[in-house]
């Protein structure tokens, strides 16, 4: 990206950055182009044929077929060029790569709460380190909000009763803002944060220094034990209920049909509602834990319930 | 819309023509704002039905399955009275008219009373929406959206039954006064296309609210 | 026929038939009916207008300068509300379309009067109910009332405004099934379709898009009330329901809304530079179908206001391509306008500068729709300043300027009076030259990463907010004026005649002001649309 | 008039099969098709409402252009529904790895 432009962009710091700025500079081109020609001609038209009698009249032209075609086809192909090309930029960003680091956020009005794997918790702050990819698990406690870095060129919005994710890979180290995009209510302007990407050495500095948590897995354990699921989901299926083992990203089928891949969404609604949706040969004997556990701790449960592998 | 009172061509039309043209044309557009209106309520049926099918059998069970046959037979009759009462009107037959009048408008009250007997039922049972909401616990959640439908999708079209019964009582009154001449009976035109069209939303309404896995 | 062509022969001119004040309220004449609008809607504007105003005030500084976010939150919201539904909805087509469709196709009225009527008083009784709840303290929601914030958290006063909505929406409903119904059964011998002015196949499409697009709002408004009632309902996530179905059915009817808003416009602009440059329109036909064509694939649209919103990534696919389908047709009426001024005989009266500076304007808000449309860009945009610009470049670059301006084009024939054309072109042109200060500069900060509804933002936005606000005042002078000399031209403004502009068309061939049954004589139509070449057949008939 | 008595004939032949499809679908939902319980009863429903409009709301003698209206209003309903759906049926591809 040529210095002189850069005034135009925000801090380029992810990986999708610099193309989405690519896209927005070929597009500034392209319709500045059209929106020049236009302007242009209505300009020269304006003058050129200004009336000069007072009963002077137009040409009689009733339209040319062939030119109607051609800026109706034209423009079409350029945008479907245009829209390819946003495409394939956004099929990136929704599809997160294997291995990344996993974020929960939880949102509330009006603050945004992070939670590390290694357990850390911030609120209003990310420590990340740069060059790795980045997923964050997000859900809200009450109204949707949008967890937004402009810096990194990604938005969501964050929605109650359910996860949706995104991700990222910070290229550049330095201090970001985080903003809520969705209207929240009234400290909506005040839902912001700082994104800190962090070398990967100081990184691990500031995960070490946070050593006093444990990992979420571990608290999700206790949690696991504190309600006592293991007296139904223990490590092989009993007629109870289904073992966990290995049950995240399965294909589950229904009672009643169809079938879902247990995600996160999945194993949030099963553990609060239960009955919405029951694994198939299973009967809805399961109570629902709403309100006997925090969001945290929900998402702390699950982290746990993805680690039980056989 | 203007009474044939004192001529029946009311004066911005040129003819009798024009005016029918236009008054049945202005219902059917209004019509098609009402298929538009009760399309969200299905769209969301649809949606919900298709995210929680188990919780729809089950809650589709507590709906009155006698109350519901009943009216949708009844409504299907008050169809018929109103076509054999537009009929009447072109023929002039006055009488015939006021009955079919009548006993479109009996009929539109029964169904509104066993509507109403069903709710009273349902408000027994718990459930309304509100605090004393309530179903077993075990499909409570998604149970609970489909009777919040429920009750958006029936109340509306009880609430236009009552507009319905209002229109009718209008034409009866009319009728009753010898204002509905045979030449251009467009009221009871009209009118009855709007009967015809709740008629026809009940129709549907029956088999997607009442006969959800009925067979389990 | 006879009688009334005879009697239209000596009566008066339709404003001095009647002078009382009850006269005005149970008129059922279409053209007195378009004033009452005229005064309403307008009121609304400016209502609306000194709540962005006191916004741009407001974000002169990061901190905000005047008021609380609680407040902020209010005035943003109850400025989108007044402005989509009580102005940019019912501007054109329910003050220019009531006044001018019958007297376009040569009829004595709507067909409905009556109904048109009542239209208007439920349209005042939803303002009503609107005012109501601003003063009681005002809604905080967004005009977009999202769920669940709307629901289950705002405290404000979302019932009186919903309400309000709800019926506004049945008067936007019946006066266009009037219009429908009017353009398809009320036409004048020989006025075919394909010799109807543009005007009138943009109003029908306009009316098209209200009659198949408001009921769904009207059944949403419902269910929010039914969900704020009982704090149970269909949208709410504690019972499985899915907040997203909510922004499903509200952009269902909101993406095709603001077609109902610009396409008005477009049709005005049409007339303009027809009239104005002395020229059938390039391309008529395409430039008639393309109206129906965005009508319709303005319905095909709506979730590209949700790419982010939580619905699938294929959803966000097929949207952002439909999205771009729709900018086809738009682009064809752009292009056809220019070819319109080529080898035309061009004169630079007030609504023609208006007319230019619509297609300018829109030039700019259409192309950077293009940028919404891209799922990539649309990522990082959404919700920032950067479609506040893009949709005022629309809104208020398109709808509002068409509105003033066709306000100047038809205001010899409505009052009978020529305006004073020096004054026209100042406004114009301060007008313009505000809009794109304050709107530009919201682009910039757009991508820069500003976010929408913001009562506070990040200190490194202050230069383009200071800029934008700037440009608010200058705008709001651009407004003031044409109320004050139009007002002025009602007094002491010079007779107009029949035909001031020289334009073709059924309505200038009656009298202005028209007397009550629009004509002497209904005209008989033996030619086509603007036929500047060939206007002696027309004078011919007058 | 003999024309009128044919038109009376027409109705109540559509209301006896009306009266009839209404029976049926209550009876066709106590067996079990599978999933084509909801088809069958929406066909059913589809041709009581057709029978309705076309029979007793004229659509039949009606100008082409009432038909148009209706058309595109059902027209419209199903645009709701497929796009609405092009986000519903495809939620669960790949949203999360």
């Amino acid at each position: 990206m040529p210095e002189w432009i850069t005034w135009l962009f925000p801090d380029q710091a992810s990986t999708i950055a610099p193309k989405v700025d690519w896209l927005y500079l070929a597009l500034i081109l392209v319709t500045g182009s059209v929106a020049l020609l236009i302007f242009t001609l209505i300009t020269v038209y304006s003058i050129r044929y200004r009336r000069r009698r007072i009963d002077q009249r137009g040409a009689h032209i009733e339209g040319f077929v062939p030119l109607e075609l051609f800026w109706a086809v034209i423009p079409f192909l350029i945008f479907m060029g245009i829209f390819a090309w946003g495409g394939v930029i956004y099929y990136e960003r929704s599809s997160p790569p294997k291995g990344t680091i996993d974020i929960y956020v939880v949102g509330k009005q009006w603050m945004w709460k992070l939670q590390h794997l290694e357990g850390p918790r911030e609120i209003n702050q990310l420590h990340i380190p740069a060059g790795y990819p980045v997923r964050l698990l997000m859900t809200s406690q009450d109204v949707i909000h949008s967890f937004y870095v402009p810096a990194f060129r990604i938005k969501q919005d964050v929605l109650p009763g359910r996860y949706t994710s995104q991700w990222f890979q910070a290229t550049k180290p330095g201090r970001y803002h985080l903003f809520c995009a969705e209207y929240c209510g009234t400290e909506h302007s005040r839902m912001i944060g700082t994104i800190e990407v962090m070398r990967q050495e100081d990184f691990q500095q500031w995960i070490e220094a946070q050593r006093a948590t444990q990992p979420m897995k571990s608290s999700g354990k206790e949690v696991f034990a504190r309600l006592g699921c293991d007296s139904c989901h223990s490590s092989t299926d009993t007629p109870l209920g289904p073992s966990l083992h290995n049950v995240y990203q399965r294909k589950t089928s229904l009672k009643g049909g169809g079938s879902i891949v247990a995600d996160e969404s999945y194993l949030r609604e099963s553990i609060l509602n239960p009955a919405d949706r029951i694994v198939h040969g299973y009967q809805s004997t399961m109570p629902t834990y709403r309100g006997q556990i925090s969001d945290e701790q929900l998402n702390e449960l699950i982290e746990y319930i993805k680690s039980l592998k056989r | 819309m203007d009474g044939p009172e004192t001529s029946i061509v009311a004066e911005q039309f040129q003819s009798l023509e024009q005016q029918k043209d236009a008054d049945t044309l202005g219902m059917w557009v209004f019509l098609a704002t009402e298929i538009m209106f009760f399309g969200g309520l299905f769209l969301a049926y649809t949606v919900y039905r298709i995210m929680y099918p188990e919780a729809w059998a089950e809650a589709s069970g507590h709906t009155s399955f006698a109350i519901g046959t009943i009216n949708t037979f009844v409504l299907l009759t008050s169809s018929l009275t109103v076509v054999l009462g537009l009929d009447a009107a072109t023929l002039g037959r006055q009488r015939k008219l006021i009955l079919f009048l009548v006993l479109t408008i009996v009929l539109g009250l029964t169904f509104l009373l066993l509507k109403g007997f069903e709710y009273y039922h349902h408000y027994k049972e718990g459930l309304f929406p509100g605090p004393g909401f309530r179903l077993e616990p075990e499909y409570a959640r998604a149970a609970l959206l489909f009777m919040c439908l429920y009750f958006a999708m029936t109340g509306l079209h009880a609430l236009h039954m009552i507009v319905g019964l209002g229109l009718m009582s209008f034409l009866l009154i009319r009728a009753w006064r010898g204002l509905i001449r045979p030449e251009f009976p467009a009221h009871v035109e009209i009118i009855g296309l709007y009967w015809h069209f709740v008629d026809i939303v009940w129709i549907f309404l029956y088999p997607l609210l009442y006969l959800v896995d009925r067979h389990q | 026929m006879d009688d009334t062509a005879t009697r239209a022969g000596t009566e008066p001119d339709y404003l001095k038939v009647e002078h009382s004040l009850r006269s005005w309220l149970l008129t059922t004449d279409h053209k007195r009916i378009g004033i009452l609008y005229m005064i309403s809607v307008t009121g609304f504007f400016f209502i609306a207008g000194i709540f962005a105003l006191l916004m741009r005030l407001h974000l002169i500084s990061p901190e905000g300068a005047l008021f609380k976010p609680e407040t902020y939150n209010r005035l943003f919201t109850m400025h989108g509300i007044i402005m989509v539904w009580f102005f940019l909805i019912p501007s054109i087509p329910n003050v220019l379309g009531n006044f001018a469709i019958p007297l376009m196709v040569g009829a004595r009225d709507l067909a409905f009067p009556k109904l048109n009527l009542l239209s208007w008083y439920l349209f005042m009784a939803g303002g009503g109910l609107a005012i109501v709840s601003a003063a009681l303290g005002g809604v905080d929601t967004g005009w977009t009332f999202y769920i669940p914030f709307s629901s289950n958290f705002s405290k404000t006063h979302v019932y009186w405004m919903a309400a309000g909505i709800f019926i506004a929406g049945f008067s936007s409903i019946l006066t266009a099934l009037n219009f429908i119904v009017t353009i398809h059964t009320m036409r004048a011998p020989g006025l075919t379709w394909l010799r109807l002015p543009l005007f009138l196949w943009s109003i029908y499409a306009t009316s098209v898009i209200l009659i198949l697009a408001t009921p769904v709002l009207a059944i949403t408004l419902l269910l929010i009330a039914f969900e704020r009632a009982f704090q149970v309902g269909i949208f709410d996530p504690n019972l499985g329901g899915d907040p997203v179905l909510f922004q499903h059915l509200f952009w269902f009817y909101s993406h095709p809304a603001v077609y109902i808003m610009i396409l008005p416009a477009m049709g005005w602009v049409s007339e303009a530079i027809a009239c104005f440059s002395r020229k059938r329109i390039f391309g008529y036909g395409f430039v008639a179908f393309s109206s129906l064509a965005i009508a319709t694939f303005g319905f095909l649209v709506w979730a590209h206001h949700m790419f982010v919103a939580g619905m699938s990534m294929y959803g966000g696919l097929v949207f952002s391509v439909l999205s771009f389908a729709v900018a086809v047709p738009s682009a064809i009426k752009v292009f056809n306008w220019t070819a319109t001024l080529h080898k035309g005989s061009i004169s630079y009266h007030t609504p023609m500068l208006y007319a230019l500076g619509f297609i300018g304007l829109f030039t700019i808000g259409g192309l950077t729709g293009l940028f919404v449309a891209t799922l990539a860009v649309n990522v990082h945009v959404h919700d920032t300043y950067f479609i506040v610009a893009h949709f005022h470049y629309i809104m208020v670059g398109g709808t509002a300027l068409g509105y003033l301006g066709s306000i100047h084009y038809w205001w010899p024939k409505i009052s009978g009076k020529l305006f004073p054309d020096m004054w026209g072109r100042l406004a114009a042109t301060v007008g313009f030259i505000g809009f794109n200060l304050t709107f530009f500069p919201q682009f910039l900060l757009g991508y820069l990463g500003m976010n929408r509804r913001y009562a506070t933002y990040a200190p490194e936005f202050q230069f383009l907010n200071v800029l934008s606000t700037a440009g608010a005042t200058i705008l709001g002078v651009g407004y003031i004026l044409p109320l004050i000399y139009l007002l002025w031209s009602l007094r002491y403004g010079k007779e107009a005649g029949p035909n001031p502009w020289g334009a073709t068309g059924l309505e200038w061939l009656t009298p202005s002001p028209p007397p009550k049954h629009n004509f002497h004589e209904v005209p008989e139509v033996t030619w086509g649309a603007y036929n500047y070449h060939d206007m002696e057949a027309q004078d011919g008939r007058s | 008039m003999s024309e009128q008595a044919v038109s009376r004939t027409v109705y109540y032949r559509v209301f006896f099969a009306l009266i009839v499809l209404a029976a049926l679908t209550a009876l066709v939902a106590e067996v079990n098709l599978g999933p084509f319980n909801v088809t069958v009863a929406l066909v059913i429903a589809l041709v009581k409402a057709g029978l309705v409009a076309v029979y007793f709301m004229h659509l039949r003698e009606s100008r082409s252009l009432v038909w148009l209206v209706l058309l595109i209003s059902l027209a419209w309903i199903m645009i709701m529904l497929v796009l609405t759906f092009a986000d519903y049926a495809t939620r669960s591809w790949g949203q999360f790895r």
